[in-house]
C-alpha cells in the first residue's frame, strides 16, 4: 500500500473512552503534568491566554522580546488580581520567531522568566505553550520536507524546548491546497484526500520529529489542529446566512480533521490538543488525552456557532488570539484571560461540587440544535464519530471516510428526528456529498492514484513528492 | 440525575437559538427559470450552451460548446463576449441576489476560464479584459484562501488577475506593478505582523514614482484604521467586492480617497464602520 | 423631618421576594413587556450590547447619527447570523446627545430604524434602551435642579422616549461629591450621608419626572445605579492585590446604594434596571422587578470579582461598554454581542431544562467568597441585606445605614465560619467603620445636620440647596 | 435537586479562587516603627508633633503643633518643609511600600494642607514649592476622582497644583497655562468623545505659542495609542505617578519624548504595553 507503507505509528482501533457520557471538562483520562505544578486534565479547568504580537513587533528581535514579555506580565498579573488558581499562556509564533530560531530562544526565555517569577512569589500554576509557525511553502523550493523553512521549524522547536517552554503545538498544514480547492468548490473528494491523505501523511512526518525533541527536555509534545482545513471550512460556512460554503460540508470536513489530527496523538503528543481544534472531542473520546477548546470566550477572533457546546469536554479552556492593545477594562492579555479565567472557574465550581454533567449537559444542549457543525461535536455524538475512526484506525483513508458518512448519518438522523433543520443548500450539498463519498473506493491506493491524477493540474501547488506518494 | 435526553425534552429551541436561515428561505429555484437570468442568457445557439455550461459550472458542458462553436468558424471575440461572459453575468446575478453560492461560483469560474482558454488559442493572443489587476497575499503570511476568492471574483467580473501567490516579498509585489502598470491593485495579510507590508509596499512604490488609483488592502487581522493610516489604499471587507472596487475605478474614475468614504455606496451594501 | 417631608412615593416595607431562593435568572415577579414583542424577566434572559460612541463622533450631529445607526446595524446582523432570538441595544449618551436634544431625538430615530427593520425581516425581539447622561455639575450654575443642564436632560428623555425608545435610564449623581470624598478618605459617615440621603434625594427628584414622560409615551420607565457612588468605590478598589480602597468599604457602599437605587422603582421605574447597578439583586428581591446586570462579559470594560455570580439572578445580560472599533472576529458591537448572547442562551437552556437553579447556585458558588464585595450579593445575602432595607423602608437614611450594618454583618458571619479570609487592611477598615456607622444617631434630621456641618467646607461641591435641605 | 449550602460543603475553594491578597500578608506594622520612616522623621520638637500628625493624617493633631511652632516663632518655612513635609515623605514612602493605603495619604495630604495654610498665613505668600502644575477634566467629562487623586499626590508630593476642575473648557485650559505657566500639565478624561479635548488643547497652545515640556493625560478610556497620536503629550498609567513624571522634569529635564520612551524606569515599575 502506498500510504501505510511509510507509516511506523501505533494506530488507534479502539475507544480509550466506552461511551461518550463519561467524557467532561477538567477530567481527562491520561492527564498531563508539567512544571510549574501545573496538571492538565487532572479534575480542573485551565484557563489559556493568546495574545497576537502587535503590528509592528516583527520588525526585530528586542521588540518581539519587549513584546511577549509584556503579554505574560500583563497576564500574571491579571491572574493574581482575580485569584486564578492557574492559567495557560501560549505564544503563536509568527513567521519570523520561526524563521529565526534565536528570537525563539530569547521569547521563550523571556516568557519563562516572568512566569516563573509568579509562580515562585504566589504559587500560582502555570503553563507556557510555544506554537512555532509552519512557515513551509508546498509550492517553493524543495517543498515540505527538507527546506530552509522546514529545517527553521524543527530548529525552533528545539531553541523553545529548551528554553523551558512547558509544552509544544503546531499548526500543520499538509495537504491545505487540496483542501482549499475542495472546500471553495464544494468538492468533498478533494477535501477528503486533503485532509485525510495529504493532511494525516504530512502531519507523521511533523510528530514524529516533535516528539524526539520533545523527549529531550522537560517538554512536552502538546498537539495540532486542523485549523488549516476543517476550520477554513467553517470560517467560510461563516453564519446562519453566510452563502459561502455549507455548513454540512464544513461539518464533513470537521469529521475528517478528526481522523487527521488524530495522528499527532499517535505520534506521541500527549494534550492538551490545540485549542483551535474544533474535533478535538473526537479525539479526546478515541484517546483519553486532554484537550483545549476555545468558543464563547474567542469571540475577539472569529465567530463560531457553538461557543457553549465547546465548554462540554475541554480541559483547558482559550480565547484563541486577539490584537494586543488597550481595553477600557485593561490590556487585552488582562481582559481575555480574566475571560477564560471566569469560565473555567465556573466549570472548577461545577466540578468540586459534582454538578459537571448537568454544567456539560448545558454546554452542550445550548448549541446542539443551532448548526449541523455544532450538532456533530455534541460529546455524544463526537463519540460516535470516534467509533466510526477507530473501526478503520489502521487507514487513514478509511477511517476519514468513515468520519465524514458518521457525520452525514448523524445529521440526517437529528433532521429526520426534526430537531435540527437544514436549508436548501445544505440539504443538497449534504446529499450530493454523501453520494460521491459513499462511492468512493474502498482502497486507498486507488483512491490516491485516482486523486493524484484528478487533481495535480487543477490544483498547481499540489506536488505527490511532497508527502512522499509515488506517482 | 437528569440525563441529557430528558433535558432536551423539556427544551423549548426558540428561546435558545433560531435558525434564521431556515425561517427565511424562500422557495426553491431553477437558475435557467429566473426572471434576471432570463434576460441576460443569449437566445441563439452555440452562446446559448456555451454560457448554460458555465451556469451550470460544467467544464466539460461549456469547453465542448466552445470547441464547437470554434470550429464552426465563430470568433473568438463573439464566443467570449457572447457566451462565456453572459453565462458569468447570469452567475453573477444569481450570487447577488442570495441563489448562488460560492461553490457554483467557483465551478463557473472554472468553466468559464477554460473556454477563454480555448479561445485564445484560436485568437493567438489574450484576449482583452476590463483591466488588469495584481493581487497578492503580503510577505510572511501563508493565508491565501481570501487572495484565492479575491482572484476568482476578479476573473469572473472581467478583469485580468495576476496573481502572484501567497508569501510574496515586497520587492516582487513592485516589480510586478511596473511590469503590469495595473488599474487596481490586492493585498491580503490575515496577521498583525503581516499587513505591515502594505505601507512598506505603498512607500517604495513611491519611492520608485509608482502609482495605482487604489490598493485594496484585506484579510482577516487586517482593520481599517491600520489601512488607512496610510496612502493609496482601501480597506477591503468582502471579496466580491473587488470587481465592483475596480469597476468604480475604471467607470466613475473613482480615486482612493473618494472609494475610502464611498465604499459602502459602491459596492451596494451596509458595510460596518463605514458611515 | 427634613427630608421626608419633601417625599411623595410608595416606600417599600415588605419583600416581594420572600425568600432569596425565590429568585433564579430570566424570571422577575413584575416582567416588563416592550413594543417588538419583547419581555423582560418573563421566562428568558435577555443578551444587551452597548458600545461607547468613538472617539470623533462627538463633533457633528450626522457622525454622532451615522456611529449609532452603525452601531445598531452591526448588533442586529450578528443577532440574527448566530441566531439570538431576542436581544437588547442600550445606547449611553454622551454629553453632546444629552445637551442636544434635537441630537438625541434623530439618534433615538436612526436606531430605532434598523431594530425595527430587523423586527420585521426575522421577527428578531428586539428593545432599545436610551441612557441619557447626567449632564448637570453641582458646583456650577444654579446646580442640580433647574440649570439648562437639567432642562436639557429632561428635554432629552422626552425626545429619546417619542422617537421609539423602548426604555429610558439614568446613572444619576446626586450625593457624589460627597461620596467621593467619603471613599478615597475612607469616612463611611460621608459615604453614607452622600449615598443613602443625598443619592435618594436626588433620586427621587430625577424619577418622579423620567416617570411622568415615560406615561406620555410606549416607553417604559427603566432604573438607575449607583455607578456614581458604589461602583466609584469598587472600581477603585479594584483587585485584590490593590491598596487604594478596601474591599469591605466597597462592599459597604453598595448596600448602601441598593436603598438608594431602589427609589428609582418606589417612583414608578419598571426596570430592567441599569446593567452596572451591581446592587441590583437586593432591589430585586425587595420589588421583583426585572434586572439588567453585567459581569463576566464586561470584562471590555473593567474588571469585577464576581463575573459569574453577577449572573444569578439578572433578567439582562450586559457586556456594560467596549471601544467603538474592529477586531479580528468583527466589529465590537458584533463580538459583544455575541458574547452576552452565547451566555444568556446557556441561561436559557438551563430555564428550558428546569435546571435553573443549580446554574444560579454554581455561578454563585464561583465567587461568593472570592471577595467580600461578592459574597454580599449572593442572592441569600442580598435578599438579606434587602430586608434590612425594608426593615426602615420609610426612611431613607436609616436603610442605608441598616443595609450596610447587615453587609457588616454578613461579611463577619463568613469569616467566623472560616469561608472567606479577609486582609489586614479589609478587616481594620470594616471594624472601623461599622463602629462608625453603629454609633451614628437613629434620627435622620440629626444625622443630616451633623453631616451639614461637618462637610460643607471640607466638600466645596456641596451645597445643601441642591437637595432642597434646609441649612 | 441539591441546594446551595449542599454544593458549597462539597468545594475546594483553591481550584476556583485564591484570595493571594490574604495569602502573601506579611507581618502588621506600625508606622512610627518603619525603618524607613525613622530616618525621615525629624527627632527634634515641634517638628516631630507636627510630622506625627500628618503621617497619622490627624488635622487636628497637625494644626495644633503647627499653631503652637508658629506662636513659639519658628519659620513658618521651617515648620513647613522640616515639620508637614517630612511627615508627608514618611507616609509617601509607606504608601510606596505598600503599607499605606489610599485613605491614610489622602488624610494625611489633607492635614499637611491645613498645616500648610496656617504657616502661609504667617509668611504672608503662598510658599515656594517645587513647580506649577495645572489639572482638569477634559470639557464635557465629569468623571472627577482620578483627577483629584493626580491633584492629591502632586501636593503631597510638594507641588503647586492647579486644580481647573471638571468639564473645563478648553478655553479656561489654555488661559491657564497663560498664567501659571506650569512646568506639567495633566489631563483627566474617561470618555473616547471628551479625550478629544487633549489634541485640541495642544493645538490651540502651539497655535498661542505656549508650550509645556509635558501634559500627562490619563483617565478610564483614554488609550496610550491615542494620546501618543498628538504632541507634548504622555500617557498617564496611575495617579501616583504624576509626581514622579513632574519630578522627572524639572529634576532631570525629561522632555515629553523621553518621558514616553522612559516611563516605566521613571515611575519604577512594570507598566504594560510601554516596551
Ligand atoms: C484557517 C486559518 C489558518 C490556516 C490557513 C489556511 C488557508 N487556507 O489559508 C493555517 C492553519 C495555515 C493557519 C496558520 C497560521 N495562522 Co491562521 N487563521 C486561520 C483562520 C482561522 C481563518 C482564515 C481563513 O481562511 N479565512 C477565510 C478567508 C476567506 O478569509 P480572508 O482571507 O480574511 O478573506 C476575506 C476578507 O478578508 C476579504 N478579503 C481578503 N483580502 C481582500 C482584499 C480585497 C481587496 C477585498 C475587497 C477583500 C479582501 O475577502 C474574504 C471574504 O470574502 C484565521 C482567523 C481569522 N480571524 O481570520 C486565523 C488567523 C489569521 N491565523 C492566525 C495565526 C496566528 C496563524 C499562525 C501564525 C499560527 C501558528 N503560529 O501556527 C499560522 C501561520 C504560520 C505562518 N506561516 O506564519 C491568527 C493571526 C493573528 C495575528 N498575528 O494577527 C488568526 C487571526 C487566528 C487567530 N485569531 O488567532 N491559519
Ligand atoms: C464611576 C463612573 C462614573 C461615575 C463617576 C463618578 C466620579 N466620582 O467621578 C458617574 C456615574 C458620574 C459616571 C457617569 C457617566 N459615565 Co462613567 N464611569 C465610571 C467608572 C465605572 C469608574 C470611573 C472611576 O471613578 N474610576 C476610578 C478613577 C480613580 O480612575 P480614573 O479616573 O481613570 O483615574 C485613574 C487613572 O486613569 C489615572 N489617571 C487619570 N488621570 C491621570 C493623569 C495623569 C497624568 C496620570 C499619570 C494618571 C491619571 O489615575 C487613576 C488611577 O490611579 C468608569 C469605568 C472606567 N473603565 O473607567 C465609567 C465610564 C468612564 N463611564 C462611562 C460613561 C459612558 C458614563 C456616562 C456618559 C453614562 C451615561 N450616559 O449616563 C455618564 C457621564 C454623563 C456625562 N455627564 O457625560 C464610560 C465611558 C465610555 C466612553 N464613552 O468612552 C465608562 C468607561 C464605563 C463604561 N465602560 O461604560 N460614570
Amino acid at each position: 500500500m502506498k500510504y501505510l507503507v511509510v507509516n511506523h505509528v501505533r494506530r488507534f482501533t479502539k475507544m480509550v473512552y466506552k461511551k461518550g457520557e463519561e467524557m467532561v471538562f477538567g477530567r481527562s483520562k491520561f492527564p498531563v503534568s508539567q512544571r510549574w505544578n501545573i496538571q492538565l486534565g487532572a479534575g480542573y479547568v485551565v484557563p489559556e491566554v493568546k495574545v497576537a504580537p502587535v503590528e509592528g513587533s516583527e520588525t526585530s528581535e528586542e521588540r518581539m522580546i519587549a513584546e511577549c514579555r509584556n503579554i505574560a506580565q500583563s497576564a500574571c498579573e491579571r491572574a493574581v488580581a482575580i485569584g486564578l488558581p492557574a492559567f495557560m499562556l501560549e505564544q503563536e509564533h509568527v513567521s519570523q520567531q520561526t524563521n529565526n530560531p534565536e528570537w525563539a530562544a530569547e521569547t521563550t526565555k523571556a516568557q519563562v522568566e516572568v512566569l516563573e517569577k509568579y509562580y515562585d512569589e504566589y504559587g500560582i500554576r502555570v503553563s507556557l505553550r510555544q506554537t512555532p509557525a509552519d512557515i513551509r511553502i508546498e509550492e517553493r523550493g524543495p517543498g515540505l520536507r527538507g527546506s530552509d523553512y522546514d529545517n527553521n521549524i524543527e530548529e525552533t522547536m528545539e531553541a523553545c524546548a529548551a528554553n523551558g517552554a512547558s509544552d509544544l503545538c503546531i499548526e500543520s498544514m499538509g495537504g491545505k491546497a487540496l483542501s482549499d480547492y475542495g472546500i471553495s468548490r464544494g468538492d468533498p473528494r478533494a477535501i477528503l484526500f486533503g485532509i485525510g491523505v495529504l493532511g494525516s501523511i504530512d502531519m507523521e512526518y511533523m510528530w514524529n520529529r516533535i516528539v524526539n525533541i520533545c523527549k529531550k527536555y522537560d517538554c512536552r509534545p502538546g498537539g495540532d489542529t486542523d485549523c488549516a482545513q476543517a476550520n477554513t471550512a467553517m470560517f467560510m460556512a461563516g453564519g446562519l446566512l453566510d452563502k459561502d460554503v455549507s455548513h454540512t460540508m464544513a461539518a464533513l470536513a470537521r469529521g475528517m480533521g478528526a481522523a487527521r489530527s488524530l495522528v499527532a496523538v499517535e505520534c506521541g503528543a500527549l494534550g492538551p490538543l490545540k485549542d483551535c481544534g474544533y474535533e478535538n472531542p473526537i479525539i479526546k473520546a478515541i484517546s483519553g488525552v486532554p484537550i483545549a477548546m476555545e468558543g464563547k470566550n474567542a469571540v475577539c477572533a472569529h465567530s463560531d456557532l457553538m461557543g457553549n457546546l465547546t465548554c462540554a469536554v475541554t480541559d483547558v479552556w482559550s480565547n484563541e488570539s486577539v490584537y494586543h492593545r488597550q481595553e477600557m477594562g485593561g490590556t487585552t492579555p488582562e481582559v481575555w484571560l480574566q475571560a477564560t479565567g471566569f469560565e473555567s472557574a465556573l466549570m472548577n465550581t461545577a466540578l468540586q461540587t459534582g454538578q459537571e454533567e448537568v454544567l456539560r449537559d448545558l454546554y452542550t444542549l445550548t448549541d446542539k440544535y443551532r448548526d449541523p457543525q455544532a450538532l456533530i461535536l455534541a460529546y455524544d455524538n463526537a463519540h460516535r464519530i470516534g467509533e466510526a475512526i477507530v473501526k478503520y484506525g489502521k487507514d487513514p483513508y478509511l477511517r476519514a471516510r468513515e468520519a465524514a458518512l458518521e457525520v452525514g448519518k448523524i445529521i440526517n438522523e437529528a433532521v429526520d428526528a426534526n430537531k435540527l433543520y437544514l436549508t436548501r443548500f445544505e440539504r443538497e450539498s449534504l446529499d450530493s456529498s454523501l453520494k460521491t463519498i459513499e462511492n468512493l473506493p474502498m482502497d486507498s491506493d486507488q483512491f490516491i492514484d485516482e486523486c493524484i491524477r484528478a487533481y495535480s493540474r487543477k490544483v498547481p501547488e499540489f506536488n505527490p513528492k511532497n508527502y512522499e506518494l509515488e506517482v | 440525575m437528569n440525563n441529557i435526553e430528558e433535558l432536551e425534552s423539556k427544551m423549548d429551541q426558540d428561546f435558545v437559538a433560531v435558525r434564521y436561515n431556515v425561517e427565511l428561505e424562500g422557495p426553491a429555484i431553477t437558475p435557467e427559470k429566473d426572471p434576471d437570468v432570463q434576460a441576460i442568457l443569449p437566445k441563439e445557439e452555440p452562446y446559448r450552451s456555451i454560457a448554460m455550461g458555465v451556469l451550470h459550472g460544467d467544464i466539460d458542458e461549456a469547453l465542448n460548446s466552445v470547441k464547437e462553436g470554434l470550429e464552426d468558424g465563430l470568433s473568438p471575440m463573439d464566443v467570449i463576449n457572447d457566451g462565456l461572459m453572459k453565462g458569468m453575468d447570469a452567475v453573477n446575478a444569481l450570487y447577488t441576489k442570495g441563489f448562488f453560492f460560492l461553490p457554483d461560483l467557483m465551478l463557473s469560474g472554472d468553466a468559464m476560464m477554460e473556454g477563454l482558454k480555448e479561445s485564445e488559442k484560436v485568437l493567438g493572443h489574450k484576449s482583452e479584459t476590463k483591466g488588469t489587476v495584481v493581487s497578492f497575499v503580503a510577505e510572511g503570511d501563508p493565508h491565501d484562501i481570501g487572495k484565492n476568492l479575491v482572484v476568482m471574483f476578479l476573473r469572473a467580473g472581467g478583469f485580468e488577475a495576476i496573481d502572484l501567490g501567497r508569501d510574496v516579498p515586497n520587492e516582487e509585489v513592485i516589480d510586478a506593478v511596473k511590469e503590469y502598470k495595473p488599474i487596481f491593485m490586492t493585498g491580503t495579510a490575515l496577521m498583525t505582523t503581516t499587513m505591515t507590508a502594505f505601507p512598506k509596499i505603498v512607500e517604495e512604490m513611491q519611492e520608485n514614482g509608482l502609482e495605482v488609483p487604489a490598493i485594496g488592502c484585506g484579510g482577516g487581522s487586517v482593520r481599517r484604521d491600520f489601512v488607512e493610516s496610510f496612502p493609496m489604499s482601501v480597506y477591503g471587507v468582502e471579496a466580491y467586492h473587488t470587481p465592483k472596487l475596480a469597476d468604480s475605478i475604471i467607470k466613475d474614475k473613482k480615486t482612493w480617497k473618494e472609494i475610502r468614504k464611498e465604499y459602502s455606496e459602491i459596492v451596494g451594501e451596509f458595510v460596518p464602520e463605514y458611515d
